[in-house]
């Protein structure tokens, strides 16, 4: 949803026009508990190395809260833009907003903002990756396949959205979903979890998780239980590849972090060389596997 | 000289005080932009929130207690306001019934504890999980948004007043109507009385349980404010707001020199204690530490302040 | 105020402990209670200010049936309980103390200033000048003990219960109470006093009721009775010397202590030693800094300096269990914070320093140590329902009783004892100097420190006198008495 | 019958076994599947990581102190010998470098609480910071896979022996172990007194600090351990692993009836209270409890069956 706020930045055309080596950027990270994000702000700072643009790196630890305070740091800081990777897309209106106010440009990366105004937002599409999650199950399994879904830490929004992809999707397409659980994105509460899923179920053809930590943990209870299970992740961290290429995990959704970081960056840096920037730039996501597993890698 | 620091270790305790000048000073060296007056009230603003549950949490501790649930109280009472906004409760009604709510949870901690005669970190520890859990229940694990940008609301946590962020001066409205109950009510006194010794305080007439739920409550009161003014700044409430907050708040107390054993400390500590956390949050992200780091550093800092204060208070007996 | 109990009984589980008591207390009189460790005299009062309910019994009051439902209530009614174990907050102020769940208020606020006022005039009636804005934890034993008599006066007394009120206090300060009382008593304020002393109780009572076993024996006109009828209803039978003959010689020199320096100022240059079955009596005016040498000798407290020879050749002692390694046992002065775990039971209190002992193979051996601590609780006649009673449930001088029992366990070589009949009963001190007699008789040096006057003159073959932190004088059991000791003790001030 | 419930009253609190029956009848009623040999396996597998961690944590609460850090000692110590492993270390040798510092880790711990006579509470909860951002650094927030497949480690969190999980008879040698260091050993006899009366404890001869440094040395070695678990059972050692680990332990310990002021409380209790974790996470799960419910669930039952303790042990001393 847009707001009325958001037009302290539509001058583009007055931006001072600064090399990548002048600039100074605000990167706000949600949390760099997650391998996910580790790869993201790594190819940021890698990429800001190379050019000479100094990135100062926050993490929110997954507190909205902490995230405004962080992003109002740089706006006193006056940073010549910002990258965000929002806790939430709702929570984050605020702090948008505020930067907005001192016009400092802000870019969204891997979820976007319902509000305020950002320069753009480079994202893969989380609902979008749980209805490609449910297709690749069908294809592998067939209708009415029998599948349970270990979600992410409740209330995040990537549980959320994914969720809300997967489950509508796997509707239409005919899935028998037979139970959901949280395992927190957590490796280890996958491993307890599914092992106790697989229990209460059976006949389980397919696991869907929320990502690719947890489905590393699922790797573990199904290969403990013996059975032949499909398991399918979303993220693509390098480990899942080569899951995948052993055959213990059946595909992922991979996602490009660490892309996202350089085009975000790349769109600060195309701004203040006075080029135009998306409004929404895609980081397209990719099924990926054993097949293409060689194409997609973090 | 000796007056004014006479004066002041009176109010609260130097070592603190010392430690925090010595971080503001460090931070500065390493990257002045830290001490400009934008900074310095951005920090005032991320330190309300703690500031506030750390005041409630030095009653309970101050009585031997602690308050695990404050976080999950904070985001109950949000959530619980949020959607009666969203429903279309009026924002005056709907702030008074957040604080309510806030103090009931910290009534049920109080009651558990001082009736039930359990221990208070495995009640709070407990009930933490079932306020969050309501939480995620009552919101779905969704963020409340709607009609969450009335100007009553998001003055709370955005307004200013001559200048200085308003949750600041509600901050410290609130330090000093319980510094006032604390320091200068009876109240104030069977609360220290508790803590120091629950027996002697019972053979004097203290209505131990009555304290008790009294305490828990006002953490639960804080809780809900702080909730308030995060709600007001994010201009939602969140399911995961104040996770992890009890720590924050725990350790602001305890570096602000309230004993944990309970009947010892200062309402003044705790807030000296609440900027040491805000400045050194604030400070190691404007000096540019990596985030790995900042946990260690955080980690480290507290050592040395307790143990400083810790070597203080050992010689200030033998002198 | 006219107190009536009426066949009062109590039981703990299946521990009857009271048992169809009555006692009239009149305003105006000072009504002595005395009995026994145990006898049930602290649960009595316990009962009558409503902090335990009773069993069986009722309580009148000017005639009236009344039970308080809990201490502040009885206090309201003009009852106060100074109780045997002080209960106060060390890190609190003396005025908060003073004022706790009684505070003044104005307006909400408390009212400092009338609440210093009352607490001046507090003091003043008692006679004593303590600053207000003081913790209470940094004053003597004997200033906080005067705070909670204080604390009585604050409201309206008609009736103070004072349990063994003078075993901290010093001459002076027993003297100043003694005072108070006789003033209160002319006010109308009717007194139950509990002691061991029996110089107190003629001293002060009109009235005395003997308890044994958790029954009344006999209540008579003080007059009327005489210290050796009063001890045989107490105890049963006929005691005849209250301090034992010590008949065992003394040998050499084998614990020696030179040139002792306080690290924090509290005593100085303190040269002693001890020889083999000698017992070694330190006196001195409370505060004198006896506890403090004593302390620093038993690696509680860093010295600054100093030597210490056990057998001619020098040891170190840094921390308690070097002593206890050494053979050295010290009963500390404040059982309840420093020689008891009260949580635990006596056989868990009493096999603590000597843990060891009972180790067999690594392993640790229960049955061995209850066996132990059985033969203990006989031979220093511990009230109690076995070796397994948690000490916190155990009447004052029994826990006094266990913290001796603790160190005796220890086989000590040398032993040192602060205050150790403190709170004592009559028979059982006489059962205690039995005891450091026979431990006397096998060699073992024994160093007490004790402010009860003819307990020094009565047992000690040599007595030292401390003042002001340095050693006053030194004098032979058999040539002292009080004049000369408090001479020495006060330097002819 | 008498003597049965006489030998285990003695061995353990009744109303913590009580509820432990309780919980799995009714989770057995609810899904019967709960109750086969397969899922009863499992279950043992899954209390194994926070039962090692529990038995260390027991001897931590008996001395009054608590051990906020054990989760991110379990993180460090797996982190660092995988790190070894990695780099060629021989399996076995990993493996002890992996106990032996988290054993250090724990004597760091024990160091401050000592020595620098600082809270417990506090320490642990800076040393928790500063060894998870050690981890971050030490992993740069990665999992750590190489070389994570030998069978030596493999076999410790997958390996079965005559049927049962290997992890599980590796947690009940430390059981009987710890069992008997605590129960029928001078050094148990020291870590109640401790916790009972420090003063009168340290008076008596107990070297406080040393027995302090000791039992969070101990619980150091028993998060590595429980660590070790983990990391084999997951081929891979993470640097989230164990967050949070520290308030299921606290509550295994504390639903098992040891007293958070210490000196009071028993093994036997603990394992008790680690299987009713273990057992609600399970059972949560297998009758499909909606996630957002079994936080509210499993924060009930802790309530419920600390106050039927502590109702019963009134009950038992009023008679
Ligand atoms: N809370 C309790 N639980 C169980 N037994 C108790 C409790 N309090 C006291 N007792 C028992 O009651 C009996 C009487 O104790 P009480 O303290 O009244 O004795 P006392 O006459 O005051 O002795 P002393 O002169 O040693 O102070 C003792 O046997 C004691 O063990
Ligand atoms: N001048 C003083 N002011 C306040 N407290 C004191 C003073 N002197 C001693 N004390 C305290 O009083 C207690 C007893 O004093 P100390 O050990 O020095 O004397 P003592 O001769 O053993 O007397 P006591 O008979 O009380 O044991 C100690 O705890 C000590 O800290
Ligand atoms: O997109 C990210 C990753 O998938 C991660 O695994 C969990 O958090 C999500 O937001
Ligand atoms: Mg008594
Ligand atoms: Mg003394």
């Amino acid at each position: 949803a847009g707001t009325g706020l958001g037009s302290s930045n539509g001058a583009q055309g007055t931006v001072e026009k600064k090399s990548p080596s002048e600039l100074t950027i605000g990167v706000a990270i949600s949390t760099t508990n997650n391998p996910y994000f580790v790869a993201m702000d790594q190819a940021i700072k890698a990429m800001a190395k190379k050019n000479g643009t100094k990135v100062i790196i926050a993490d929110a630890q997954n507190d909205s809260s902490t995230q405004l305070n962080d992003i109002q740091n740089f706006v006193s800081q006056k940073v010549d833009g910002i990258l965000v990777n929002p806790v939430d897309s709702d929570s984050i209106v605020p702090a948008i907003k505020s930067a907005n106010t001192a016009g400092i440009p802000v870019i969204a990366m891997d979820r976007g903002s319902n509000g305020g105004t950002v320069l753009s937002t480079v994202a893969s599409d989380n609902v979008k990756a749980g209805q490609m999650a449910a297709q690749a199950i069908l294809d592998a399994y067939g209708k009415g396949a029998k599948v349970i879904e270990l979600s992410g830490t409740p209330g995040a929004s990537a549980t959320i959205d994914r969720g809300n992809g997967f489950n509508a999707e796997a509707k239409k397409l005919g899935l028998d979903i037979l139970s959901s659980q949280s395992a927190n994105f957590d490796r280890t509460t996958a491993l307890n979890t599914t092992q106790n899923m697989l229990q209460s179920n059976s006949g389980v053809q397919a696991i869907f998780s929320q990502n690719d930590e947890m489905a590393l943990g699922a790797v573990k209870a199904v290969q403990a239980a013996g059975g032949k299970i499909g398991i399918f992740g979303i993220d693509g961290e390098s480990e899942t590849h080569t899951a995948i290429e052993q055959g213990t995990v059946t595909a992922t959704i991979a996602q490009q972090p660490g892309k996202i970081g350089e085009m975000a960056l790349q769109a600060m840096y195309d701004h203040f060389n006075k080029k135009t920037v998306k409004k929404s730039i895609d980081s397209p996501i990719y099924l990926v596997k054993k097949d293409n597993v060689k194409q997609y890698m973090w | 000289m000796k007056t004014v620091s006479n004066f002041l270790n009176r109010f609260t305790s130097l070592t603190t005080l010392a430690a925090l000048a010595v971080l503001m000073v460090l931070i500065t060296v390493m990257n002045p932009s830290f001490l400009t007056t934008n900074n310095l009230l951005n920090l005032l603003l991320q330190v309300t929130a703690n500031g506030f549950i750390a005041f409630g949490m030095t009653f309970v501790i101050l009585t031997g207690g602690i308050d695990l649930s404050v976080g999950a109280i904070l985001a109950l009472s949000s959530a619980l306001s949020a959607g009666m906004i969203g429903a279309g409760m009026p924002l005056p009604l709907a702030v008074l019934m957040c604080v309510v709510i806030g103090a009931g949870l910290g009534a049920i901690n109080g009651f558990f504890i001082a009736y039930g005669k359990m221990a208070p970190f495995i009640v709070t520890l407990a009930t933490q999980m079932i306020f969050r859990g309501l939480t995620l229940v009552f919101t779905n694990g969704n963020p409340i948004t709607k009609g969450m940008d009335g100007f009553f609301l998001a003055y709370i946590g955005q307004g200013y007043l001559f200048g200085i962020p308003f949750p600041f001066i509600l901050m410290i409205i609130a330090f000093v109507a319980l510094y006032v109950l604390l320091h200068k009510t009876a109240f104030g006194k069977s609360v220290y009385a508790l803590g120091g010794n629950e027996k002697a305080a019972y053979i004097a007439g203290v209505q131990s349980n009555r304290v008790k739920v009294a305490i828990y409550t006002i953490s639960g009161l804080m809780s809900a404010i702080a909730g308030l003014v995060i709600t007001s700044r994010l201009s939602s409430a969140t399911p995961q707001a104040g996770n992890g907050y009890e720590m924050f708040a725990i350790a602001a107390v305890v570096l602000g020199g309230t004993s944990l054993m309970g009947g010892k400390g200062r309402m003044s500590g705790t807030i000296i204690g609440a900027l040491i956390i805000g400045v050194l949050n604030n400070g190691l992200n404007i000096i540019g530490v990596s985030t790995f780091w900042q946990q260690v550093v955080e980690g480290a800092v507290i050592i040395v302040a307790v143990l400083v204060d810790v070597i203080r208070n050992k010689r200030s007996l033998q002198s | 105020m006219k107190i009536e109990l009426k066949n009062i009984s109590k039981a703990f589980g299946v521990n009857q402990v009271l048992k169809d008591i009555s006692l009239t207390v009149n305003s105006g009189e000072v009504h002595a209670l005395m009995g026994e460790n145990g006898a049930g005299k602290s649960t009595l009062m316990n009962i009558l200010t409503g902090l335990f309910p009773a069993s069986g019994g009722k309580i009148f009051i000017d005639g009236e049936e009344r039970t308080f439902q809990n201490p502040r209530e009885a206090e309201l009614f003009g009852i106060s309980f100074i109780h045997q174990e002080m209960n106060s907050w060390p890190e609190l102020t003396v005025m908060e103390n003073l004022f706790l769940g009684r505070e003044i208020k104005k307006n909400g606020l408390l009212n400092n200033k009338e609440m210093r006022k009352q607490s001046r005039a507090a003091f003043n009636e008692l006679g004593v000048n303590i600053p207000l804005n003081v913790e209470i934890g940094t004053l003597s034993v004997g200033q906080q003990q005067m705070i909670e008599i204080a604390k009585s006066f604050l409201s309206n007394l008609q009736i103070l219960i004072m349990d063994e009120p003078t075993s901290a206090l010093t001459e002076r300060e027993t003297s100043k109470l003694f005072e108070v009382i006789q003033h209160l008593k002319k006010r109308g304020v009717g007194i139950i006093y509990i002691s061991h002393r029996m110089e107190e109780i003629f001293k002060l009572s009109d009235v005395v009721t003997v308890m044994r076993d958790g029954k009344v024996i006999d209540t008579k006109p003080t007059k009327d009775t005489n210290v050796n009828e009063l001890v045989k209803k107490m105890v049963g039978r006929e005691i005849t010397d209250y301090y034992p003959h010590k008949n065992t010689p003394v040998g050499d020199v084998t614990f020696e202590v030179s040139h002792l320096e306080s690290a924090t100022n509290k005593f100085h240059d303190i040269s002693f030693s001890v020889k083999s079955g000698e017992i070694l009596a330190f006196s001195g005016l409370m505060g004198s800094g006896r506890t403090e040498v004593m302390r620093a000798v038993f690696g509680i407290d860093k010295p600054k300096s100093g030597v210490i020879k056990l057998h001619g050749k020098p040891i170190r002692i840094r921390k308690p269990l070097d002593a206890i390694r050494h053979g050295i046992g010290f009963l500390t002065e404040n059982r309840k914070d420093e020689g008891l775990i009260l949580d635990f039971s006596i056989r868990e209190n009493v096999t603590l320093p000597s843990t060891r002992n009972f180790v067999k193979n690594l392993f640790f051996n229960t049955k061995m140590a209850m066996l132990f601590v059985r033969d203990l609780i006989q031979r220093l006649t511990i009230r109690s329902t076995g070796t397994e009673q948690i000490v916190g449930n155990l009447s004052g001088g029994n826990q006094q009783k266990v913290v001796l029992a603790k160190w005796v366990g220890i086989s000590p070589k040398v032993l040192i004892l602060d205050e150790p009949t403190r709170g004592v009963d009559v028979g059982s001190k006489r059962e205690i100097y039995e005891l450091m007699n026979e431990l006397a008789g096998k060699g073992v040096p024994i160093i007490m420190v004790s402010s009860d006057l003819p307990e020094v003159l009565g047992v000690s073959d040599r007595i030292i006198v401390m003042h002001e932190g340095r050693i006053a004088g030194e004098i032979l059991g058999k040539d002292a008495n009080q004049e000369k000791i408090m001479q020495l003790a006060t330097l002819g001030e």
